[in-house]
C-alpha cells in the first residue's frame, strides 16, 4: 500500500492545501445551514442497510468505562458526545439526528473486539468512533475489515498501520517525535538523550524512531531503557540517568506508572525546570497530570499536537463547550480533542459522498479538511492519517501547558516511515 | 489370650522385624527422640507408654516417614525406611493408625476401605482400577471384622467415634500390613466401645507384629508382650509389664504421679 | 561498568543504588507487614489487601482537598493528619468486612481468597464511582518533596527518608502490639489453638476482629504513605497484590521477622538488578528467583520447624 | 456394584448439556451470538479442568490462564506463520517473518518458532507445552507438599512472570498487542460464518469429549482418591500412595484441559493476548468454575457459560454495574452457596422435580462422591 502512495504524496499535498483555503468557507456554510433529510432519501443514502432511518443515523462509541484503561478513555468518550451534541444541534448529518449506542470495552480486548462485532453486525451502525490502545484497535481491526466498518481512532499511536476501515484522528509516531526531537536540539542544544518507556510497544516503537534520528542527526542515545506497565519503582533508572548526565530525559511512561515516575524524580532531586537535564514527553497530556500533580512535572516538555492552552478562536470555543458540558474542573489532552475530530470528520465525510455507505465515505474521506478544528486546521491524508501541526507544551504548574513551539506547516503522517525502521 | 510375660527374655541380634537405633529427632534445637534404640521381633506386640511429650507418637511418625530422623536407623526386615518415602514405607508393610481418626469423611465405608486396598496404588493403576469380585469380597470381610457390614453405604462423615476409629483400623487390616502401629486406639471411646474395640484388636494382632501406644494400663497389661517406657525421647525402661511396673525409675515419674 | 565512570561516580552510584534499593525494603515492608499480620497470623488470604491500601491513599486525597480548601495552615503537617485517618478508615472498613465476610471462612482459607478477590472488584467500582476513574494527584507539604544533597551526585530524596522513617516506627507499634502486650499474647494464642484460647477466656471473635483491623488499618497507612511516591486510582491496588503475597509468603508466612528479612532481600536483589538490566528483565528474574527459591524451601525463610 | 461412567439421572443431563449445545444454540442463535456462545464455551474447559483440580483434588489453581494461554498463543503462532506469507507480507523489511518481528527489527524467524509451521507438530504442541510447563511447576511443588494458599500463590506468581515476559519480548512474543490478524487454517479462511460455525461445532465436540474424559476419571478410582486427598492427604500417603504423582497428574490434566479451550479460543476468535495469561482473566476462570458448582463438570459448563453471557448482556445495559455483579457474584457463591449452582439444583430443583413425577431421588448412593464436602479446601 504505502509504495503506491508515497511518489504521490507531495504534489497532491500542495494542490489540497491551495484548495483548504478556498473551500473552507463554503463549507462552514453548509454547516450552519439545515439540510432536509428528504434530499437525501433513505434508499439511496444507505444501500448497506446500515442503521440509517429517516431522521436517525446510528453510530457506535467503544470505549472502555471499566478496567483500567478507563482512567484514559473516559475524556474521549465525553469529547465524542459533545462532537455528536453539537453536530445534531447543528442539524445533524444529511438531515438525520445522530443517536449513539455506546459500548463498554471493560479494558479487555477480545471484549473491544466482541462490543465492535456487535455494533457492526448486530446494531449496524454507520461508523464507530473508539478504542485507546494499540492492542484494542489491533483486536477490532480484523472485525472491521472483515464486516467493512468504518473505526475512528483517537489515540497518538504507533504507526506502523494503515486500515482502510480505520481513520486515524491523532498523530502516528513520525509526526510527534520527529518536531519535538529536532525543537530541543536547536532550541535547547541537547546533545545526548536517554530513552525510557513503558514496555509495549508504542513507547519502544517511539524510541526506535527517536533513536534513529538522534544519530542521524549525529548525536547520542545514552541510555534505552523499559519498565513493565503498572511499575512504580523507579528509582533505579533515576540512579542511572544521573550516571550518564543526558541532556533531554526522553520519557514515554505511560498509565499509573508516570505518576510514579514523576514524583520520584522530582524527590530525587532532578529539577525539570532547570536546563539540564531537561525532560521531553509525548505521553504525559494534561489530564495524566491530574494524577500526577501539576507541582511534580512543572518544566517538563511535551510534544504532542494539541494543548488545552492553545491560543486559536476554535479552542477556546471547544474548552468552553467541553466545560459546559462536562463541569468546569475537566481537563483536555491531546487524545480528547482527536477523539473530537472523529464524528465530524465522519460527518463531513458522508456530507461529501451524499451517502452513509462504508466504501462512499472511506472513498470521500483523503482529503476532508477540518478548519474548526480546536488543534487548527487538518487534513485527512491518503494514508488516512491526518495532516496536522506538532506543538511543544512547556509544564506549568498549574497542570496546564503553555504552547512554546508550534511547527510551521502541517506535518504529513508517515505510518510506515522509510529510514526509521 | 497371650500370657504378658512370655516374651523373649533377651533380643537376640538378628532376625528381629524392625531395629531402631540411635534414633534422633530435633526441633530446633529440641531433641523430641533422642538416641532412641529398640527392637520389635515378628508376632511381637509392643506396647509404648510414657508421659505426655515423651516422644511416642513421634517415635511412630518417624518409623512411617512422616517426621524424617536426624540421626540413627530404622531398619525393617532389611530395609532402611528413614530414607523411604511415606507411601514406599506402606508398600513394605509398616500400617499406621492415627490417634484422631484419619479417614476420608466424604466417601462412604465401602470407598474408604476400597481406597486402602493394596492394588491399583500407580496413577494409571488408579485410573484403570476396577471394582472386581475380589475387591468386594476383600472388603465385605474386612467390614464385618469391624463390625461394619451393615454401614458398607453410610457416609462416613456420619459414623460415631468410635465406628470412625474401627473404620481406620479396617483400612489398615486391607493393606494386610506386616507390622501395623496403633496411636491410641481406645481414647475418647464410650465404655462399650472400648470393649468392643479390644476384642477387636485381640482378634487382629494374633499373626501381625503391632506397636500400639496406649494410656489405658488395664488394656496395656491384657495385651503387651513387651513393654517400652518412653520418657523425654529416651527409653526409660523395657520388659514385660510386670517389670516396669517395678522399675524405681518408671515409678518415679510416670506410674508414681 | 566501571571503566566509563571514575571512582567517585561508581561508589556514589553504589551508595544512591543502595539507597533506593533500601526505600523499596521500606516501601515492601509497608505493603507486606499489613498482610503478614492478617494472612500470617489468621491464615485469611486477603485478596483486597491492595484495595485497603487504595482506602488509605483516597482518605489522603481527601484530607488534602479538605485542607487546601479549609485550613491551608495546617498544609504543612497534614500529612500526618491523614495518615491517622487512613488507618481508621482502612481499620474500620477492615473490620465490617470481617463481621460481614471473613469470620464466616476460617475454615476455608481457600475461599477467602474467592470471597476477598469479589471484595476487591466490588472496592474498586466503589472507587470508581465515588472519585472517578482517573487518577487523583494527593498534593505534598514542599518540605516532603525535595532532597538533601550530599555529594554532586548523590541526593538523598526526602520522602524516601520520609517512607523509611514511617516503615521503622509502624514495624515497632507493630512488633510491640503482637509480642509485648497482652493483647498480642491474646492473638497469638488464638492462632495457635482456638478453642483452647476461647476456653481460658480469651475472646476469640473480638481477637479475630481486631486483628483483621489491624492489618488493614496498616494497610490503609501504607497507601497513604504511598501517595508519596506512586499513583492513585481505583486499580492502583492491583499493582501491589503479587509482590505483596510473594514478600509475605517468602518470608515464612508466620513470621514477621521473616517478611521484613525477605522484603530486604527481594528489595536489595530487585534494585541491583535494575541497576544491570532492564527493568522489565529485572522483574522477572526477581520474581523468578523467589518462586524457585520457594519450590526449594516451600516453608519460606523463617519458619519453626514444628512437631506434628 | 461395578460402576458405571454416568448414572441414568448423569446422562440426562449430559444429553440435555448436548442437546443445548449441539442443537439448541445452533438453531436459535444468529452467527455473532452463536460465535460468542463458542467463545464462553472455550472458557468451559478451563473450568472443567479447575472442576477436576480444584473442586475434587482441593488444588486451587490460580495460573489457569497460563495453559490457557500457552495453549492459544501455540495455536496462534502456526496461524501467524500461515498468514505471514512472503506474499503476504511483502512490504516488510524482511518478508515471510510475523508483522510484529519485522516491527520491532528482527530480521529471521527465531528457533523456536520454525517447528510452528507444522500444523501436527502445532496440534501436539498446543497439549504438550502446556502439560510439560504444568509438570514443571507440579513436580517442584507437590513433590515438596506445597499445597493450599501457597500453591495458589505461587501459580499466581507464575501468571505474572508469564505475562510480564510476554509483554516485555515483543520481537518474539507480539507483545501486550497479543498475535492478531490470524487469518487462514491451512487455507481454510477461519474468518467467514460458515468457518464459525463449523469451528463452533468442533469447539463443542472437543467439549464433550473433554467432559467424557473428566468423567471417566471422576468415576475411577482416582477420582475417589482425589476427594480421598482433599481431605485427608496423610492418610492417604500412609494408605500407600505417592500423593504428589496423583496432584501432578491431575494438574497436567486440568491444563491439558485449558490448553485445548486456549487453541479454540484462538481459532474462534482469531488472535491470542497476553490478557488471557493474566492473573485477572486467571481468577475468573476459578469463578466459572465456582458459580457452576466445583464439584460438577456439567455445571463448569453452565457457570462458564451463565457467567459469561451476564457479563456481555449486563455490561451492554449497566457497563458501571458490571464489577459489582461480577464481585457480588463472587462473595454469594462462596457465602451462601459453596456447591454452586449444581447445589443449588440438586437441593432445591431436583427435590421439586421428583415431587412432581412422584418417584423417589435417586438414592444417595451415586451422589455421594460429589454432593457436599464436609470440608471444601485443602489444608
Amino acid at each position: 500500500m504505502m509504495s503506491d502512495d508515497t511518489p504521490r504524496k507531495s504534489p497532491i499535498a500542495t494542490r489540497r492545501r491551495v484548495l483548504a483555503g478556498m473551500s473552507a468557507l463554503p463549507f462552514m456554510g453548509i454547516l450552519g445551514t439545515k439540510v432536509s433529510a428528504a434530499d437525501y432519501p433513505t434508499a439511496v443514502v444507505n444501500t448497506t442497510g446500515l442503521a440509517v432511518t429517516d431522521d436517525k443515523v446510528t453510530v457506535g462509541i467503544l470505549h472502555s468505562v471499566t478496567g483500567t484503561m478507563s482512567i484514559s478513555e473516559t475524556g474521549s468518550v465525553q469529547a465524542e458526545k459533545l462532537a455528536i451534541k453539537q453536530i445534531n444541534d447543528a442539524g445533524g448529518v444529511l438531515g438525520r439526528q445522530i443517536d449513539f449506542i455506546q459500548e463498554d470495552g471493560a479494558s479487555d480486548w477480545p471484549t473491544f473486539a466482541e462490543k465492535a462485532k456487535k455494533l457492526l453486525v448486530q446494531d449496524k451502525v454507520a461508523s464507530v468512533m473508539g478504542c485507546w490502545t494499540s492492542a484494542s484497535r489491533k483486536a477490532v481491526l480484523p472485525v472491521f475489515e472483515q464486516y467493512n466498518g468504518m473505526l475512528y481512532y483517537p489515540t497518538f499511536y504507533e504507526g506502523l498501520e494503515q486500515s482502510p476501515n480505520v481513520i486515524y484522528t491523532g498523530q502516528e509516531a513520525t509526526q510527534q517525535i520527529i518536531a519535538g526531537i529536532d525543537w530541543v536540539v536547536s532550541n535547547k542544544g541537547a546533545k545526548s538523550f536517554y530513552l525510557l518507556g513503558s514496555d509495549y510497544i508504542w513507547p519502544r516503537t517511539s524510541n526506535k524512531i527517536a533513536r534513529k534520528h538522534i544519530e542521524k542527526l549525529g548525536l547520542e542515545v545514552v541510555g534505552e531503557e523499559y519498565y513493565p506497565l503498572g511499575h512504580t519503582q523507579f528509582n533505579s533508572v533515576i540512579n542511572k540517568i544521573k550516571l550518564r548526565k543526558p541532556d533531554v530525559i526522553y520519557a514515554i511512561v505511560v498509565g499509573g506508572s508516570n505518576v510514579a515516575f514523576y514524583k520520584q524524580l522530582k524527590a530525587a532531586g532532578i529539577d525539570m525546570t532547570k536546563e539540564k537535564p531537561l525532560l521531553l514527553t509525548i505521553s504525559v497530556t494534561e489530564d495524566e497530570i491530574l494524577g500526577i500533580g501539576g507541582e511534580n512535572i512543572v518544566g517538563a516538555y511535551a510534544c504532542m499536537k494539541y494543548f488545552q492552552s492553545l491560543p486559536n478562536d476554535n479552542n477556546v470555543e471547544f474548552v468552553k463547550a467541553f466545560k459546559e458540558m462536562w463541569g468546569d474542573d475537566i481537563v483536555i489532552g491531546d487524545v480528547t480533542q482527536a477523539a473530537y475530530l472523529g464524528p465530524w470528520l465522519w460527518k463531513m465525510a458522508v456530507e461529501k459522498a451524499g451517502s452513509f455507505d462504508i466504501d462512499k465515505v472511506r472513498e470521500a474521506s483523503p482529503g476532508i479538511e477540518f478548519a474548526k478544528a480546536p488543534e487548527g486546521y487538518v487534513r485527512i491524508h491518503e494514508n488516512h492519517h491526518l495532516w496536522s501541526k506538532t506543538r511543544v507544551g512547556h509544564a506549568l504548574d498549574d497542570g496546564q501547558y503553555e504552547v512554546v513551539y508550534e511547527t510551521e506547516d502541517l506535518v504529513e503522517p508517515e505510518p510506515f516511515p522509510e529510514g526509521y525502521q | 489370650m497371650q500370657q504378658a510375660n512370655t516374651a523373649p527374655a533377651s533380643p537376640a541380634p538378628k532376625d528381629f522385624l524392625l531395629s531402631v537405633e540411635g534414633l534422633t529427632v530435633s526441633f530446633d534445637g529440641f531433641k523430641a527422640v533422642n538416641g532412641l534404640s529398640f527392637y520389635v521381633d515378628e508376632n511381637e506386640i509392643r506396647v509404648i507408654i510414657g508421659p505426655n511429650g515423651a516422644g511416642k507418637t513421634t517415635v511412630l511418625d518417624l518409623i512411617c516417614g512422616r517426621t524424617r530422623a536426624t540421626e540413627g536407623s530404622i531398619r525393617f526386615r532389611d530395609q532402611e525406611l528413614t530414607r523411604m518415602k511415606e507411601h514406599q514405607i506402606v508398600h513394605a508393610g509398616v500400617g499406621r493408625k492415627f490417634q484422631n481418626p484419619s479417614i476420608y469423611e466424604d466417601l462412604t465405608v465401602f470407598e474408604n476401605l476400597e481406597l486402602s486396598f493394596p492394588r491399583g496404588r500407580g496413577v494409571f493403576g488408579a485410573l484403570a482400577f476396577r471394582r472386581d469380585a475380589q475387591v468386594i469380597e476383600r472388603v465385605e470381610e474386612i467390614a464385618e471384622t469391624i463390625f461394619l457390614k451393615d454401614q458398607l453405604d453410610t457416609q462416613a462423615a456420619i459414623l460415631s467415634h468410635g465406628q470412625k476409629q474401627w473404620l481406620e483400623i479396617g483400612m489398615l487390616l486391607i493393606q494386610s500390613p506386616e507390622l501395623l502401629m496403633l496411636d491410641e486406639p481406645v481414647a475418647g471411646m464410650s465404655v462399650s466401645e472400648r470393649v468392643k474395640t479390644a476384642e477387636l484388636l485381640h482378634q487382629i494382632i494374633k499373626g501381625h507384629s503391632v506397636i500400639v501406644i496406649e494410656h489405658d494400663m488395664k488394656f496395656v497389661q491384657d495385651i503387651a508382650h513387651r513393654v517400652t517406657v518412653m520418657h523425654q525421647g529416651k527409653v526409660l525402661s523395657e520388659g514385660s509389664m510386670d517389670h516396669v511396673q517395678h522399675d524405681p525409675k518408671v515409678i518415679e515419674v510416670y506410674l508414681g504421679h | 561498568m566501571i571503566g566509563d565512570y571514575t571512582l567517585v561516580e561508581f561508589s556514589s552510584i553504589l551508595a544512591m543504588q543502595g539507597f533506593a534499593g533500601l526505600i523499596l525494603f521500606s516501601v515492601f515492608v509497608l505493603m507486606a507487614l499489613g498482610l503478614a499480620v492478617i494472612f500470617g497470623q489468621m491464615g485469611v488470604i486477603n485478596m483486597a489487601h491492595g484495595e485497603f491500601m487504595i482506602l488509605g491513599a483516597y482518605v489522603t486525597w481527601l484530607c488534602s482537598q479538605f485542607v487546601t480548601a479549609y485550613v491551608p495552615a495546617l498544609f504543612p503537617i497534614y500529612f500526618f493528619i491523614a495518615m491517622a485517618l487512613a488507618f481508621v478508615a482502612s481499620g474500620a472498613l477492615g473490620i465490617l468486612v470481617e463481621w460481614a465476610l471473613i469470620r464466616h471462612l476460617y475454615k476455608r482459607p481457600l475461599d477467602t481468597l474467592l470471597a476477598t478477590w469479589g471484595l476487591s472488584l466490588i472496592l474498586q467500582q466503589l472507587y470508581r464511582s465515588v472519585f472517578g476513574a482517573r487518577e487523583v494527584g494527593v498534593s505534598l507539604p514542599d518540605w516532603m518533596m525535595g532532597s538533601f544533597p550530599l555529594t554532586d551526585i548523590i541526593e538523598v530524596p526526602i520522602n524516601g527518608l520520609f517512607v523509611m522513617a514511617l516503615t521503622i516506627l509502624i514495624s515497632l507499634a507493630v512488633f510491640l502490639l503482637m509480642f509485648r502486650s497482652r493483647w498480642g499474647k491474646q492473638v497469638r494464642a488464638v492462632v495457635q489453638n482456638r478453642p483452647m484460647a476461647g476456653a481460658v477466656g480469651i475472646n476469640t471473635k473480638k481477637v479475630d476482629r481486631l486483628t483483621f483491623g489491624l492489618g488493614c488499618g496498616v494497610a490503609g497507612v501504607a497507601g497513604s504513605a504511598f501517595t508519596m511516591i506512586g499513583s492513585t486510582g481505583p486499580t492502583a491496588g492491583q499493582l501491589y497484590i503479587v509482590d505483596t503475597f510473594l514478600v509475605v509468603v517468602f518470608g515464612g508466612a508466620a513470621s514477621l521477622i521473616g517478611t521484613i528479612a525477605s522484603a530486604f532481600t527481594i528489595s536489595q536483589a530487585q534494585s541491583t538488578m535494575e541497576f544491570f538490566m532492564s527493568g522489565s528483565m529485572a522483574k522477572v528474574l526477581t520474581l523468578l528467583t523467589v518462586v524457585g527459591i520457594l519450590m526449594l524451601r516451600p516453608e519460606g525463610l523463617f519458619t519453626l520447624k514444628m512437631r506434628r | 456394584m461395578n460402576i458405571t461412567l454416568y448414572s441414568r439421572r448423569e446422562w440426562i443431563a449430559l444429553a440435555i448439556l448436548s442437546a443445548l449445545i449441539l442443537i439448541v444454540f445452533p438453531a436459535t442463535m444468529d452467527i455473532f451470538r452463536l460465535n460468542l456462545v463458542g467463545k464462553y464455551l472455550t472458557y468451559a474447559f478451563v473450568a472443567v479442568g479447575l472442576v477436576l483440580c480444584w473442586g475434587h483434588g482441593g488444588i486451587l489453581s490460580l495460573g489457569q490462564g497460563i495453559f490457557f494461554g500457552l495453549g492459544g498463543y501455540c495455536m496462534a503462532m502456526f496461524l501467524k506463520l500461515e498468514a505471514s506469507s512472503p506474499e503476504n507480507t511483502a512490504i516488510q523489511s524482511t518478508p515471510g517473518i510475523p508483522d510484529f518481528m519485522d516491527w520491532n527489527q528482527v530480521t529471521e524467524l527465531p528457533f523456536w518458532w520454525v517447528p510452528f509451521k507444522s500444523f501436527p507438530f502445532t496440534l501436539v504442541a498446543v497439549v504438550v507445552v502446556p502439560v510439560i510447563f504444568a509438570w514443571i511447576i507440579g513436580a517442584a511443588m507437590f513433590k515438596r507438599r506445597v499445597g493450599g494458599v501457597y500453591f495458589a500463590i505461587i501459580t499466581q506468581a507464575f501468571a505474572a512472570i508469564l505475562t510480564i515476559l510476554i509483554v516485555g519480548q515483543q520481537g518474539y512474543t507480539g507483545g501486550v498487542n497479543g498475535i492478531t490478524d490470524l487469518r487462514t487454517l491451512l487455507g481454510w479462511d477461519i474468518r467467514t460464518d460458515g468457518a464459525k460455525v463449523i469451528l463452533y461445532f468442533v469447539n463443542a465436540a472437543l467439549l464433550i469429549a473433554v467432559l467424557l474424559v473428566g468423567q471417566m476419571v471422576r468415576v475411577s478410582k482416582f477420582g475417589r482418591l482425589l476427594i480421598a486427598m482433599r481431605d485427608k492427604e496423610d492418610r492417604v500417603r500412609f494408605s500407600g500412595y505417592d500423593v504428589a504423582n496423583f496432584k501432578m497428574f491431575i494438574f497436567c490434566l486440568a491444563a491439558a484441559f485449558s490448553a485445548i479451550g486456549g487453541a479454540m479460543f484462538t481459532l474462534q476468535v482469531g488472535f491470542m493476548s497476553p490478557s488471557f495469561v493474566g492473573i485477572v482473566p486467571s481468577i475468573e476462570m476459578v469463578i466459572f468454575a465456582a458459580v457452576g458448582g466445583r464439584l460438577s463438570l456439567f455445571g463448569a459448563v453452565y457457570g462458564a457459560l451463565i457467567v459469561n453471557w451476564a457479563k456481555t448482556s449486563f455490561s451492554e445495559t449497566f457497563p458501571e454495574l458490571w464489577l459489582f455483579a461480577m464481585g457480588g457474584l463472587f462473595i454469594a457463591v462462596v457465602m451462601t452457596f459453596p456447591n454452586g449452582l449444581a447445589g443449588l439444583f440438586r437441593s432445591h430443583v431436583e427435590p421439586l422435580v421428583a415431587r412432581l413425577l412422584r418417584k423417589p431421588v435417586v438414592a444417595a448412593r451415586e451422589t455421594t462422591t460429589a454432593a457436599e464436602p464436609a470440608k471444601l479446601a485443602a489444608e
